[in-house]
């Protein structure tokens, strides 16, 4: 009995390989989808550490400065020493606060922002699960983190969390009316194909930009690059970075909803803008540029391509790999820094061997499209440091204004535009030719 | 794709449903008040993706959820809590409502006691709800229900006008 | 206990009524318009739990968008509530449903 | 949200009472910046009234870094009292320690030799500059970018090793003494101020490519804070912020002291006083001093470096008033001698403390970003401000 059950449960893991072209919630199974969900929140987790790093690394660079050096070889071990000190600190709550909401807040804002990742694709079917509202999912959980940002503020009884709450909440709801109409002209751009439906669904979107054979950004040129930038600007305010951090301008409010918490709650918050980030990141890549698909799937195709396009991954690991054993040779030659070359050239090794695996043709056919999704976002993610090196920082009401004055008016005028481009065809022939004759026939 | 598991979703999701409606009439603290609401909220949304309508599902969490209770949550901290939370929290007509609605309580339950028989017996019927829920529905509203629509559009314009020349203070 | 198994529009129905009920109770007896106001959500909800689960019953969609009409409604509705409630606070400095009295006679 | 009071002291409740409260208005809203707040440039405390993010008024609470710098004065000789002057404004020390060996110079009705005047222009420009880098990196990080602060800093650090070299101190230097200099320059004095010079010019035009035509910086900056020069006057401001408001008063010009007269430069000047107006006098000041410094090196004559000066002075009964043009404003040192070896009374006028009574006139119907930035252009420094 005891074999059968375990001959049974073998079947059904296997039964997912069978079911090509499903993501795993799709074919409802779940020991995939509890596989999924683990590997999608290790992989966030290494990359809020990489992007912790990365941030300090290039902003120190943008800034003439080192960065974190002394915790391992060039700081590559400082976010987990921080990792470390948070989790030590003392967690304090301040003697008003109403300690429900408190405790709450952060865990609202983490699991809003660790939700999203359900329909996020990173392939065909590498995604937990696809819904039908996917998209419309995706814009209505994180914007659920703005409760968790009110909750903190106004449970910390303090008048800098409380005002940078407001701000907060005042900025995420304003400049979420600008993405929705920058989304829906793209969702428009997917329901130009013959039987004229369109979908919501995350792998639905890509593969339109397939089947179309043009990533959004650059369709209707420059509708959809305008569209674009609607959504990389508020993608932008919607996670209260730079230059439109004012929910958490340090100059001005200390540091906004946050600055009663401390410790391990602090990190919470910490945790969800990074991953924050990392979900608008794949909005915009899902929507505007083209997902998983490599650059240029439809000009350069056949199998030499589709060949010379898989080594990439590898190759990109192989350079990260010299990259770690140039600055082995380069670290400096004396006792004190022996286990950091050590640790260092280890690392260039791990990401060697890494980058050989991905060479074997079975794993790089499969790690492609999630290669391909994670360099696009690794883009954004460098464009959040970049702005954050270069821009002061908004004013509330000029920020209000842009929303509402600049980047509404500009999406609805994107929306106008895409729909009469998807619909020349018809406005010509049932509306302008009609009137025309009309016209002649009166003349 | 089918729901698993629906009545232990079904009592759990009315459960927290009902807990948190309850939550929302007996508590003191507005605040507290509106995250029980969100709890409600967010609960009748999933017994929508139970009943196959995602897309009021979507709609539920990105406009009640994510837009209205931020607006209620806003006002609450603009208007200060502090004196009407010492104050007594029900009204005069306390006993009389609860009576009244007690009534109606005893109206729901003899109406659907008497009439459970003209409700289909066992689950719900498979539909056509299963094709592309958002399509049909899309379909549906700029159809049939076009004038519908325009005229919410309509009612959205007059809210948003009454309530900035509400709540503004100098126009 | 085989009825309680099986998930049938009644349930929906029952637990529809149930938050409207609670809507009612927190409409008539509660003195904070907040509160009031969020008791109106509880009954435009309850609605629409009832409005989606026939949808479901009948087959078709037209319960769906019904739906979604009520909460474009409430949207409308709660906006307007609120920009009432902040003049009124403003002209009062309280937010108790009892005294906004001035249109009684 | 609690009651607003609460977190005031009785002394301010007092102060509050005195404000008209608007009819019925339950929107105020008091909030308290510092003396522990990011922005506030040291321990200023300003008590804001807010109506939602509207700044109804302010009110600065100092004193917390006062250490009595003027009674100090009355309690050491006019020597030992040198070094105390660079702790005030402790950007600019130089700057201080011109002004109080000027004073005692004019008490004592000595003049410093040539050279000695040719290396003190030098380095109190070089003070300008780097005053200027600071309040450039600072006001920068107020509003919310952060690199200048970092550009500003490298090159600051250029003006610091010169310093270093020249009298072993960084920051309060006491690079000055009564009747002249106390140290020759160094071998390579003037190659090395060249080389900073050289090195700086195009830092300038880095400082400026960062912000100048950046759209949020001149969006955050202009018209904000905008103080008109009648008012400038009426407060008695000075300095940078004063000629950003269209005035042309340098008093290096006006009341030419130690050898400015010599020099050819230009009194930059704005037009709105507005933050952005100071910015670009503060900019362009910077420029100036490059081109003082350029010429004093470049006619830097040989001779003796001090004056002769009593080793005990004792100086006439008198006293006497000199300013000079610091980086801030109008720094200056009345000095009362009742002609014993110590002072009778030390009073300086800090160019810092006269500039922060603008800031509630300056601030009145902004919003609480712009307190920062305004904060920031008017460039205190709290040791000066409270002595």
């Amino acid at each position: 009995m005891g074999g059968s059950t375990m001959d049974q449960i073998v079947q059904y893991i296997q039964s997912y390989l069978n079911t090509r072209g499903l993501t795993p919630g799709a074919a409802g199974n779940m020991f995939w989808v509890l596989v999924y969900i683990m590997l999608v929140f290790l992989g966030l987790s290494v990359a809020v550490i990489a992007m912790n790093w990365l941030e300090r690394k290039i902003l120190a660079h943008m800034q003439v400065r080192l960065g974190p050096m002394r915790v391992g070889p060039h700081g590559l071990l400082q976010p987990i020493a921080d990792a470390i000190k948070l989790l030590l600190k003392e967690d304090i709550m301040p003697a008003e606060a109403d300690s429900f909401v408190f405790w709450m807040a952060p865990l609202i804002v983490v699991l809003a922002a660790f939700t999203v990742f359900v329909v996020v694709p990173f392939g065909p079917t590498h995604a937990i699960t696809d819904m039908n509202i996917g998209i419309l999912f995706m814009l209505g959980v994180s914007s659920l983190s703005v409760l968790g940002i009110v909750m903190a503020g106004w449970a910390s009884n303090s008048h800098y969390p409380l005002m940078g709450a407001l701000r907060s909440s005042a900025q995420m709801v304003s400049y979420e009316v600008a993405m929705g109409l920058a989304v829906v002209s793209a969702i428009l751009m997917t329901s130009l194909n013959k039987d004229g439906t369109g979908t919501l669904s995350m792998i639905g979107i890509v593969q339109a930009q397939q089947a179309q054979g043009v990533w959004f950004v650059f369709k209707f040129f420059p509708l959809g690059l305008i569209a674009f930038f609607i959504f990389a600007v508020a993608m932008v305010a919607e996670t209260n970075r730079a230059p439109f951090d004012l929910a958490e301008a340090e100059s001005e409010l200390t540091a906004g909803f946050h600055t009663e918490y401390s410790g391990f709650r602090w990190s919470l918050f910490f945790l969800a803008e990074y991953s924050a980030m990392i979900a608008v990141s794949s909005i915009a890549v899902t929507l505007w540029l083209g997902g998983w698909l490599r650059p240029f799937p439809n000009l350069l195709t056949g199998p030499t391509w589709d060949q010379a396009f898989s080594y990439i991954p590898g190759i990109t690991f192989l350079f990260f790999a010299a990259t770690c054993f140039y600055n082995t040779v380069r670290m400096p030659k004396h006792p004190l820094f022996r286990i950091q070359t050590i640790g260092l050239a280890g690392f260039g090794v791990v990401l060697g061997l890494i980058g050989l695996m991905l060479f074997i043709s079975g794993v790089s056919m499969r790690i492609q499209d999630i290669f391909w999704f994670s360099a696009k976002v690794a883009g954004f993610m460098y464009l959040y440091i970049w702005f954050r090196g270069t821009f002061p920082r908004y004013r509330f009401d000029q920020l209000m204004q842009m929303g509402w004055k600049v980047l509404l008016p500009m999406g609805l005028g994107v929306l106008i535009g895409t729909g009469g481009m998807g619909l020349r065809s018809e406005i010509w022939n049932q509306a302008v030719l009609p009137f025309g004759r009309w016209i002649w026939s009166l003349v | 794709m089918t729901p698993v598991a629906t009545p232990f979703f079904f009592y759990l999701f009315a459960g927290m449903m009902l807990i948190g409606g309850i939550l929302v009439i007996t508590r003191k603290n507005p605040v507290h008040s509106a995250l029980a609401l969100i709890v409600t909220l967010l609960a009748q949304a999933s017994i929508y993706l139970m009943l196959y309508a995602p897309f009021v599902a979507g709609v539920q969490i990105i406009l009640y959820a994510g837009g209205i209770m931020v607006l209620f949550l806003f006002v609450i901290m603009l208007v200060s809590i502090e004196r009407s939370m010492k104050e007594r929290q029900f009204n005069s007509q306390r006993v009389v409502g609860i009576i009244a609605a007690t009534a109606l309580g005893g109206l729901f339950i003899a109406v659907y006691s008497k009439g459970k028989d003209i409700f289909p017996d066992h689950a719900v019927r498979m539909t056509a709800a299963e094709a592309p829920n958002v399509q049909s529905v899309a379909t549906l509203l700029f159809g049939p229900y076009m004038f519908a629509f325009e005229i919410a559009s309509l009612l959205l314009l007059v809210a948003i006008i009454g309530a900035v020349v509400m709540a503004k203070k100098r126009i | 206990m085989e009825s309680m198994l099986h998930i049938t529009t009644l349930h929906y129905l029952v637990l529809g009524a149930a938050l409207f009920l609670l809507g009612v109770i927190g409409v008539l007896t509660r003195r904070n318009v907040v509160i009031v106001l969020m008791s109106i959500e509880l009954i435009l909800n309850a609605v629409n739990l009832n409005l989606v689960a026939f949808s479901r019953m009948s087959g078709g969609l037209h319960g769906q968008v019904f739906a979604i009409f009520v909460i474009t409604d409430a949207a409308a509705e709660a906006a307007v509530g609120l920009g009432i409630l902040i003049a009124f606070f403003r002209n009062k400095e309280t937010v108790n449903i009892d005294e906004v009295n001035l249109l009684k006679w | 949200m609690t009651d607003p009071n609460t977190t005031l002291s009785h002394l301010d409740l007092a102060d509050l009472a005195t404000h008209e409260k608007p009819f019925l208005d339950a929107n105020e809203l008091v909030i308290n910046m510092g003396p522990q707040h990011p922005a506030t440039h040291g321990v200023l405390r300003v008590i804001l009234r807010l109506d939602g993010e509207k700044v109804l008024g302010l009110e600065c609470v100092i004193g917390y870094l006062h250490r009595g710098v003027e009674k100090i004065g009355e309690h050491r000789t006019y020597t030992m009292f040198n070094p105390y002057v660079d702790r005030m404004d402790y950007v600019a020390a130089v700057s201080n320690g011109l002004g109080y060996c000027e004073t005692v110079e004019k008490l004592l009705h000595v003049e410093a030799p040539p050279r000695a005047q040719h290396v003190r222009v030098i380095l109190t420009e070089l003070n300008r500059i780097a005053s200027h880098q600071l309040w450039l990196g600072t006001h920068a990080l107020d509003i919310g970018a952060i690199t200048p602060l970092f550009y500003t800093f490298r090159d600051r650090e250029e003006i610091l090793k010169i310093y270093e070299k020249y009298c072993g101190a960084r920051l309060t230097t006491h690079a000055f003494r009564i009747g002249g200099l106390q140290y020759e320059t160094y071998t390579g004095f003037e190659k090395e101020v060249k080389t900073f010079l050289n090195f700086f010019r195009p830092k300038i035009d880095e400082y400026e490519e960062l912000l100048t035509t950046n759209r949020i910086w001149v969006e955050r900056t202009k018209n904000v804070g905008a103080i008109s020069a009648e008012d400038c006057i009426a407060l008695g401001v000075t300095g940078p912020v004063l000629r950003a408001s269209g005035v042309k008063w340098d008093l290096r010009k006006a009341q030419p002291y130690a050898n400015y007269k010599n020099f050819d430069f230009g009194i930059p000047t704005g037009q709105n006083g507005d933050t952005y107006d100071r910015y670009l006098v503060r900019m362009a000041e910077m420029r100036q001093s490059v081109r003082i410094i350029e010429q004093a090196v470049d006619a830097l004559p040989e001779g003796p470096i001090m004056a002769k000066v009593p080793k005990v002075m004792k100086p006439p009964v008198g006293e006497v008033y000199h300013s000079i043009e610091a980086p801030k404003g109008e720094l200056g040192y009345f000095i009362v001698s009742d002609g014993s070896t110590q002072p009778y009374r030390v009073r300086v006028r800090p160019p810092s403390f006269v500039n922060l009574q603008a800031l509630d006139l300056m601030c009145r119907g902004e919003l609480v970003a712009d307190v920062i930035a305004v904060i920031g252009t008017l460039d205190i420094v709290l040791g000066e401000v409270d002595r």
